[in-house]
């Protein structure tokens, strides 16, 4: 057997261990020297990223890779699961790239971001710890083991919010979080544990298969969902989600992002996977509660981003808004879904809708991330953060403009950029459900566009203020980054078909029929 | 003087004190689980299968060794998270 | 029904613990709160495995029994020490918290900003 | 933070032995005794508690540094995941519990529940790993909390 070959069966496992064991020995490495540790740092990243593309090959290739702990026997029959196994089908892979993308352009981001503080050992430590917890949210398929890397990323990037100590605002901010997201998490145990006590399981192939919608099963899914839902910051459980954003470093926000997003992919699991052999049971209302979910999120985020003036928190209610979209679509597909008098075949916009979902979600994370990553820019250079205070900054800092402009273009949903794609999805696949949805997703977009008109207006145009004539323009590491985003953004909206073709279709397609999922378990493979 | 805040945080208590209050009566009675292949699995097999007496610590170092890393990862984050918020701080 | 009374102590402790939460105003009982609805989980989880008469599951000279199920012990282990972690991010915020502002009563510190 | 009365420091120095040895003994005897390394590890972060609170953080930030918790809580850490590292190389997957039933170190099989310390696999040398982690984990979060406390003292 090559060592390529060894590479991709171990790879799950690789995934996890290898950035945990740069987060260890990271410490160490820092004492001997800063560029190294930083250097070590990012070529750590590189490998697992490389990792995430061989797995995906794979697994877009031959379905879903399972990797038992412990054991060469998997598992002792199809009654028992005793091992923990991690269970990779495209959607976990897909949510594995929009992470490591983010940690990667993270970590670069901060190589100049971050140089004048102090406490960077330990920085780097925890965001790769952030990392881990993300990677092992998305790849695991075992419960407990998911609320296990629930709480490391919380509590990892409960630290880097409150980064700031010397500012009052981000160690509340930092409070704030850790409290909501603990609750949250004691929530997922608590129905882990409910689960646990009907079915005698933890593994999500082994629940989903022996399922039976109880009244206790309802209870635990209301458990799951609230809890996973606050995590990925939906409406009514979204107080945190400015504040997280805009009190943490730049860098860190990027990151904040992918576990977010990892905290939908919690909702996405449960809902599809979890309770996927029972979701015809709870009727259509499950569907529309998402969708509901989504327009208001969308819209609490468009009118709180209207009034804010300070750049970060600003763009933090435009990811409120974002999230919306992924919430919007997914709820749309389930609705068709979950009603026994609909075939999927007989309404394919459910599909497209679901695609829509997915594919934002992936954009979300990049636009929101270069947004965040130019408004870090601009305080880098300006130590301003109100926009009041800013203004005439594209003679100084051209390249930061430009990527503020492409950012700007991607996240309101205009042509030729890959925020386009994605909310065209949506926008078709909505309007054959009910016109409505369709028109109040077209208006915040428009709403959304307008806002970042203002804030390139008000930051990077107007007459040159004399205090800002010193700026200068961010050094190269950060341009990089900000880079690398960019060009993810025009590529994805130059080919949209290519991208949904090979990684946001298998990935829909996983979701939406969870009997790949349960195929080790069920006696296929 | 109730707040609004304070009549969402009741109105919240109350409908999580009662689907809890549900869900302990419809589990399995107390001291009765129901039977457990897993669990009886680890209990017939734990002495061959990790060569310890202690059921508990196989399954925690064992049977379920990859949470422990966990664990001892989420230990680890609380450290350094604790070390990076009383850092000394540039004057 | 009557033999699942012992579960309500659950409830009581996740209970108790929610309303400190969000009714206490000082931080430290806030963070007592989330201790007490921690205890509460891990109370239920270890009570699933709990067979009547059983005992601890380890093999020992002593005669043997009906052996209580590992694995929710094994998993409130980890949650404890989950736990243990977070209480300590949480009162080293604390402690910052009450250096900025000089009290631990969230009334009094600066609440949220637009 | 100041150190406590002269009575407090000698009860500190007559139970802090005892504390320690049945520490390292619950941690030594994890795979046959109720205990492991964490429960372990707790009870001896709490004797060395015992000791800050008795002598006061100055006087043990003299003896210790809190970036030599962290180098040993690292150690720990590296120590854990390498056992699980060997199981690749050995056992063919992660986590592969490889020494079970080998001639080597802690590989016999404990018949009809004796007690045999030479026993468990990797058990023991991952209590081990953990104990020393958690050790210096616990030990580092209380001491530099006290450690901060205690500046803060000092400036106001």
């Amino acid at each position: 057997m090559s060592f390529l070959d060894q590479l991709i069966i171990h790879g799950p496992a690789l995934l996890i261990a290898l950035p945990l064991l740069g987060a260890f020995l990271t410490p160490l490495i820092g004492r001997v020297n800063d560029k190294l540790r930083n250097l070590f740092v990012i070529i750590i990243l590189g490998i697992t990223a490389i990792l995430i593309l061989l797995l995906a090959q794979e697994i877009f290739a031959s379905g879903p890779i399972t990797y038992v702990f412990g054991s060469t026997a998997p598992y002792v029959g199809k009654e028992t699961v005793i091992r923990i196994l991690f269970e990779i089908d495209a959607l976990s892979i897909f949510m594995a790239m929009i992470g490591i993308i983010l940690s990667f352009a993270a970590a670069i981001y901060s190589w100049a971001f971050m140089e004048k503080n102090t406490g960077l050992d330990k920085y780097y430590a925890l965001l790769l710890l952030l990392t881990v917890g993300m990677l092992g949210m998305v790849l695991t398929g075992d419960m407990f083991n998911f609320f296990v890397f629930l709480e490391i990323t919380s509590i990892s990037s409960c630290a880097l919010i409150a980064y700031y100590v010397n500012k009052a605002k981000s160690v509340e901010a930092g409070f704030k979080y850790i409290v909501v997201s603990t609750i949250g998490a004691l929530f997922v145990l608590m129905a882990i544990a409910l689960l646990y006590g009907q079915y005698d399981a933890l593994n999500i192939a082994k629940l989903a298969d022996s399922i039976t919608f109880s009244f206790v099963d309802k209870i635990a899914l209301v458990l799951l969902l609230a809890a996973l839902a606050m995590k990925g910051g939906i409406v009514p459980m979204h107080m945190w989600l400015p504040d997280a954003y805009s009190r943490a470093p730049a860098s860190v926000s990027l990151v904040l992002i992918g576990t977010t997003q990892a905290g939908l992919y919690g909702v996405f699991r449960v809902l599809f996977t979890l309770y996927g052999n029972v979701i015809e049971l709870p009727t259509i209302s499950m569907g529309w509660i998402l969708v509901i979910l989504g327009l208001l999120t969308m819209l609490v985020g468009v009118i709180m981003a209207m009034i804010q003036v300070d750049f970060k928190r600003l763009i933090a209610y435009g990811a409120v808004a974002e999230l919306g979209y992924m919430f919007l679509g997914v709820g749309t597909c389930l609705t068709v879904l979950a009603n026994p008098e609909v075939t999927l075949a007989q309404a394919p916009f459910a599909f497209e809708a679901l695609k829509g979902g997915l594919f934002h979600v992936f954009n979300d994370a990049l636009d929101v991330g270069l947004l965040f990553m130019v408004a870090g820019a601009v305080y880098y250079a300006t130590k301003q953060t109100s926009l009041n205070s800013l203004g005439g900054l594209a003679r100084n800092m051209k390249y930061t403009t430009v990527f503020f402009i492409i950012g700007l273009l991607a996240v309101s949903g205009v042509p030729p950029m890959n925020g386009f794609a994605s909310k065209l999805l949506i926008y078709e696949s909505t309007y054959q459900l009910n016109p409505i949805l369709s028109i109040v997703a077209i208006l915040a977009s428009i709403m959304l566009l307008a806002i970042f008109v203002k804030v390139f207006h008000a930051a990077f145009l107007g007459p040159a203020l004399p205090q800002f004539e010193k700026v200068k323009e961010v050094p190269k590491s950060m341009l990089i980054a900000m880079g690398i985003i960019a060009a993810f953004i025009v590529l994805f909206g130059l080919f949209p078909d290519l991208i949904v073709n090979t990684i946001v279709d298998p990935a829909a397609n996983a979701l939406i029929d969870n009997t790949g999922y349960l195929q080790w378990l069920t006696g296929g493979a | 003087m109730m707040t609004k805040r304070d009549y969402a945080a009741v109105g919240f208590l109350t409908i999580t004190t009662v689907f809890l209050v549900f869900s302990m009566l419809l589990i399995h009675p107390f001291g009765n689980p129901s039977e457990s292949a897993m669990d009886q699995y680890i209990i017939d097999n734990t002495v061959e299968e990790t060569g310890a007496n202690n059921g508990v610590t196989s399954v925690v170092f064992d049977y379920r060794g990859f949470d422990t890393l966990g664990e001892a990862t989420v230990l680890f984050t609380a450290v350094a998270g604790v070390i990076m918020i009383f850092r000394r701080l540039k004057q | 029904m009557i033999a699942n009374i012992p579960y309500l102590a659950v409830v009581g402790l996740i209970v108790i613990g929610l309303s400190a939460v969000l009714f206490r105003k000082n931080i430290i009982k806030m963070i007592i709160g989330i201790t007490l609805i921690e205890a509460g989980v891990n109370l239920f989880l270890i009570t699933l495995g709990y067979r009547e008469g059983s005992i601890a599951p380890i093999w020992t000279s002593s005669p043997g029994g009906v052996m209580a199920y590992p694995v929710p012990q094994a998993l409130t282990l980890t949650s404890i020490v989950i736990g243990v972690a977070v209480t300590a991010l949480m009162l080293s915020l604390a402690i910052h918290i009450y250096r900025h502002h000089g009290t631990l009563d969230v009334r009094k510190i600066g609440g949220d900003d637009q | 933070m100041n150190g406590l009365s002269k009575i407090v420091r000698t009860i500190a120095n007559i139970t802090f032995p005892f504390v320690m040895i049945f520490g390292l003994y619950v941690i030594a005897h994890g795979h046959l005794t109720p205990g492991g390394g964490f429960q372990g590890g707790a009870v001896v972060a709490s004797g060395l508690a015992l000791i800050l609170v008795a002598y006061g953080s100055k006087w043990v930030s003299t003896k210790i540094k809190e970036h030599d918790l962290s180098l040993l809580e690292s150690l720990g850490g590296l120590g854990f995941i390498s056992v699980a590292f060997l199981g690749i190389i050995f056992g063919g997957v992660f986590f592969s519990n490889f020494l079970v039933g080998t001639d080597f170190l802690f590989g016999g099989i404990p018949i009809g529940g004796a007690a045999d310390f030479n026993s468990g696999g990797t058990l023991p040398l991952m209590n081990f790993a953990v104990g020393l982690k958690v050790i210096a984990g616990l030990f580092a979060i209380v001491f530099v909390m006290a450690l901060a406390i205690s500046k803060k003292e000092e400036s106001a």
